[in-house]
């Protein structure tokens, strides 16, 4: 491959990465703008009622591939800090060392 | 009797069929060894591929004898299937994939423009190569390593010339580590002080939506385009949908873990066993460590160079020091960028800015190895 | 001449190649994602079927390309292996053996008898399929739906009709995932309030003797009776011996989860790469989601009517909701069950007793399949 | 396969599994029966006592493939029923609900 | 008609095949799960093997059923091809470096010379195998047997007399758990009080860097010197360079776990199902059970013997206790020492002063496995 | 095979074996020696100095392959509650939540 070719080679495909990325940028700028307009619109709260009923609260031991990450901690409507308190807290009423203890959500009572 | 039989055992031992090239290979794993324990150069690969090249370099042993007939291989063979048929790099992305974060890609797109401009490096080695004689299948997967980014250069050239697999992937690994020492002069060369110091806007928060559609997007519109990146583009979205759906932990956390710890070392160990010194001891491997240098360094001038057009087109509101992230080499240039704004101004941080073109130099990466298969493939 | 390289890699694209039925896969992709992700649709297998839909729909990436001679194969066509071989289903068997507790079933062996009824509906399935003209193998693989267990349909159909492997896979995934909605109606049809309202008696403790010798035992019988079933039945026992044994909580751990979400991802993603459009945009696969319903709502009346005879013949202690736990889908049948008979009587706990069914039905299923393997393989 | 056909394979093989289920059932049964008896003598104690013999308490670190079993608790000096308690109080003290707290053990804190 | 039905589901059905050898396999498959659970005879090898066992005896199942042209083979024929390459021992010791700690050896030596002398058994079993009739490869991996420890064996075995293959497995496991039984009173016999009695000096600290040269040392005397050690001690070493270089514990915790569990699995459950009744029930495998305890008590004595020399030639300061923990069975071997030592002198804590022999003896016994097959191979 | 053969090479295998062990002895103890010599040289700050400038504390989240050891706390000398305590108040101290603090190791610091 001669010199001349490596360089029309060259500039074809650095051509072509940029055109593949500015594509993905255009299409990632119009998905973006097409999600926020569909944000706006309510109505997903149907779907989310009819996802609960069918998901009863007891769930059997072992028999549903526990959720086994690598201790993740999900906090849901808790900070962090309070999070940190009450695994504090937890560890020192209980007597049982943190290092025992494995958390696998903290989220908040909803007063209703 | 005894000396005869002792003979015997000398003659077939591997000390009778040790030559000099065999001994500067051990001494080049244990260099290879010292980097990746004591400098911590890429250590998950770089110990496992120095080990492999230790292996393969004790002569006599047969652990990559193929399997002929019904006398089976040895046991490296078999684990460099994985590498030779391209399953392992697309494992290794699926993992990759699970750990990204493509929220500043998203949140930012036009990371994408310093992500392709990242690349340049590639074709100026592709270039330079041509001219040292390499073929073009050679020449594009020594360009490659300026893609900082292992998995997409092991598997473009165990595609394209697999007798430099070795050589090239050390190369890709120890330059990915020495970014910190490779980057900053060039960026502190081509950035002025005023550029380095400017402090950019925070990001917009990217919905967990559009996480989810990212991946899906990117693989149709990517795969469809050039569809030999399929096998990595496909997994490293695959990954990343797994990570952004919120219902697969399981796999997620399987595809980081167990499934891509088993995969590196398979992969590493193999990778360096195919570096006896008969492939490995040639100037062509100088050549390639060169070129690989070539290759970073002028794929850190055109992230750069592209991020200072950026800060002029938008009124001085891009940092031009995020450019060099677009290298990929993640999360390793990110920090290089950060650290070199904080020189600048030391309330400034950059880092999530430069998470941005850093992920998309990955795409960057596979999309340039994609055409290159694509063309000499 | 740029335009003639620009056309060339356009001719080279999938873009240039991609017809409507490319399309329409794509959609049904991004639906099968979306009822993953959103409706929480068995994610961990319909989320990687999905995605495999996907990308087998990409034209040219050729990911399930054969190897040929000495040219590689694609990715997925490795993988794919896997499940051609029938390695996967087993070793899912595995682990699932390893998660499931088979004391309720130990505790109350009648629980079998629902596990037999609710089998039903995969030979309902079998005669309807055989007048629409599929071939026995196909029917048997359209009918195992019913067993509501998707290894169990995965390993028959690779066996019997690998054609169809896809449609039936997503069906049987997605009528799974769909049971809280299929069997109420069915429930309630077929049962009257006072059935509904039986609060059944507390289960005997099992030994742990006993829940070690069960899997010894139900091997040894089930594979001398139909050996065609061994490798699910072996592996799902093994599985389970690992988990009661309690000598061996390692293996027992790995089972459930690494080995086990590694098998996971790579049977997803390949057998949704078997739903290329040729193979899936057919008449057949509207028959087989419909005869897949018709399936599992047979199944379900099987294991009611059973449950029924059982509420007479125990006079009264045994709650036909029970029943429809038999068709497996564990533990999703045997949570509506306990849901319609707390809706009945707020103070009723069925989810224990009906877990003894739903166990029973796996094993129900995995029998059934061996039957129509030994008949037609 | 002619529908007659379909049907008498469906009616042998669903007779079929009724026949191995309930060849379960009669060997579960009898099974249970038959370990219910055994388990009535005693007789396993020199079993465990030789056991125990075999295995020193002093492990060297590290050499044994540690137990890492996922969600297991362990108890230690603490009975069940105990631990039940305990694992309840911590619940109601800390709100958290107990399907949301991971247990690793509990052991008694041994006063000394 | 229905009777002509079953007749014929009989007659496909294992219990018409089933032979009386079957059901004695199957007794003896019970009697080996009796003592990996209850006995907790190494329960991670001998409950899997067991199953194998099991699985391979119940006949027609064709688990093991070879892959011919485009017909599948068995499930356990597929996972055996990794015991029949050589690939699952190498890959579990990659494990069992990660796990060992080498720093007893490297602080003491000398407990090489134990490691060494504690192979005795494997050559006395070999001279008795030779007589007994068996071929130098069966003698070979009888013998290795003595070497107590499950992989090397099973490597060995698998390259030189594959139909040996479980009855060494089972006999292997089986000494190995009973270690606690076998050695006391060999080691009462051979010691006296006032030597049983020594305590040792406390061992110096060892620096991290020695720890790190040691694998790496070790690979390459071994390798260059018995080439056909290579897998074994290759890994071996891989795996303990992972644990000591503190870069990469990713890699090692999955080294160890993980990986080496799926392993474990596979070449437990695949090792069993080779033991069917023709080559299992038979003289020879009575004999391979006697030579392997002559194997495990000369070993024993070699140890010891040893031991005490070098209590005479220490002046007193090595405890010849020390010496059985060279056979390896890691950590049990150490652990019968330390008991031993406890009994003469409670006051007398030898467990990491046996580790230094113990991990020697994994050395030892796969140099001897190296020399073996480089003579028999 | 003859006994005669079979003693023969039991011997001379027996020999390597002990060649081989005492080989790696004598290389042991010789590299013991060598770096306990090179130990006694200092010089490996200016190494420590370059590699902690090339590791800026700024980790993006997730992006590194984190350290994912299933969370075994490993104590040295210190016991558990101990090691609770500690982690509360580093947690406290440093207002880091326990969540994101991951403890790898405690051990007593040896007054001499
Ligand atoms: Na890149
Ligand atoms: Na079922
Ligand atoms: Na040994």
């Amino acid at each position: 491959m001669s010199f001349f070719d490596s360089l029309v080679v060259s500039i074809f495909c650095i051509a072509l990465v940029f055109f593949v990325l500015i594509s993905l940028f255009a299409l990632i700028a119009l998905f973006s703008k097409v999600l926020a307009a569909a944000a706006a619109k309510p109505g997903k709260t149907s779907v989310q009622v009819a996802q609960t009923a069918m998901q009863p609260e007891a769930v059997p031991q072992n028999m549903e591939g526990p959720d086994l990450s690598t201790g993740k901690l999900k906090l849901k409507g808790v900070d962090e800090k309070t999070a940190a308190m009450i695994m504090a807290i937890v560890s020192h009423e209980s007597s049982i060392p943190l290092s025992e203890l494995r958390f696998k959500s903290i989220r908040a009572i909803e007063e209703k | 009797m005894f000396i005869d039989a002792l003979k015997t055992i000398w003659f077939d031992s591997g000390f009778a069929a040790l030559s000099w090239q065999h001994l500067v290979m051990i001494v080049i794993a244990c260099v290879l060894i010292y980097l990746a324990i004591v400098k911590k150069f890429e250590p998950l690969l770089l110990l496992t591929i120095a080990f492999g090249v230790l292996l393969a370099n004790l002569p006599l042993s047969g652990l990559m004898k193929e399997e002929v007939g019904s006398e089976a291989g040895g046991l490296l063979y078999y684990l460099y299937l994985g590498v030779k048929k391209g399953i392992y790099p697309s494992l290794i992305f699926l993992g990759v994939g699970a750990m990204t974060d493509f929220g500043p890609l998203i949140s930012r797109p036009s990371s994408l423009f310093l992500g392709a401009a990242a690349q340049f490096g590639i074709f100026i080695a592709f270039i330079i190569a041509g001219l040292f004689g390499f073929s073009p299948q050679e020449a594009s997967s020594i360009g490659i390593i300026g893609g900082a980014d292992g998995p997409t250069a092991i598997y473009t050239t165990a595609r394209l010339a697999p007798h430099l697999l070795s050589a090239i992937a050390i190369a890709a690994y120890s330059y990915m580590a020495l970014i910190p020492i490779i980057q900053p002069p060039i960026m502190r060369l081509l950035t002025t002080e005023k550029e380095r110091k400017v402090k950019m806007e925070q990001m917009r928060e990217v919905s967990k939506l559009e996480k989810i559609c990212f991946p899906i997007v990117v693989t149709i519109f990517c795969v469809l385009l050039l569809p030999s990146v399929a096998p990595l583009i496909g997994m490293l979205m695959l990954g990343n949908l797994f990570r952004e759906s919120g219902v697969v932990e399981r796999l997620s956390d399987t595809a980081q873990n167990a499934l891509m710890n088993i995969v590196t070392i398979f992969l590493g160990i193999t990778v360096g066993a195919t570096a006896n010194a008969e492939n490995f001891l040639k100037l062509e491997t100088l050549a390639i460590i060169a070129l690989g240098l070539v290759a970073f360094m002028f794929s850190t001038v055109g992230g750069l160079l592209l991020g200072k057009l950026m800060y002029k087109l938008s009124g001085g509101k891009i940092n031009p020091l995020i450019g060099s992230a677009g290298v990929s080499a993640v999360p390793m240039a990110a920090r290089v960028s950060q650290v070199e704004g904080q020189k600048a101004n030391p309330s400034n941080f950059l880092l999530m800015h430069a998470m941005g073109p850093n992920v998309a130099g990955v795409i960057g990466s596979a999309v340039a190895a994609g055409i290159l298969m694509a063309l000499f493939g």
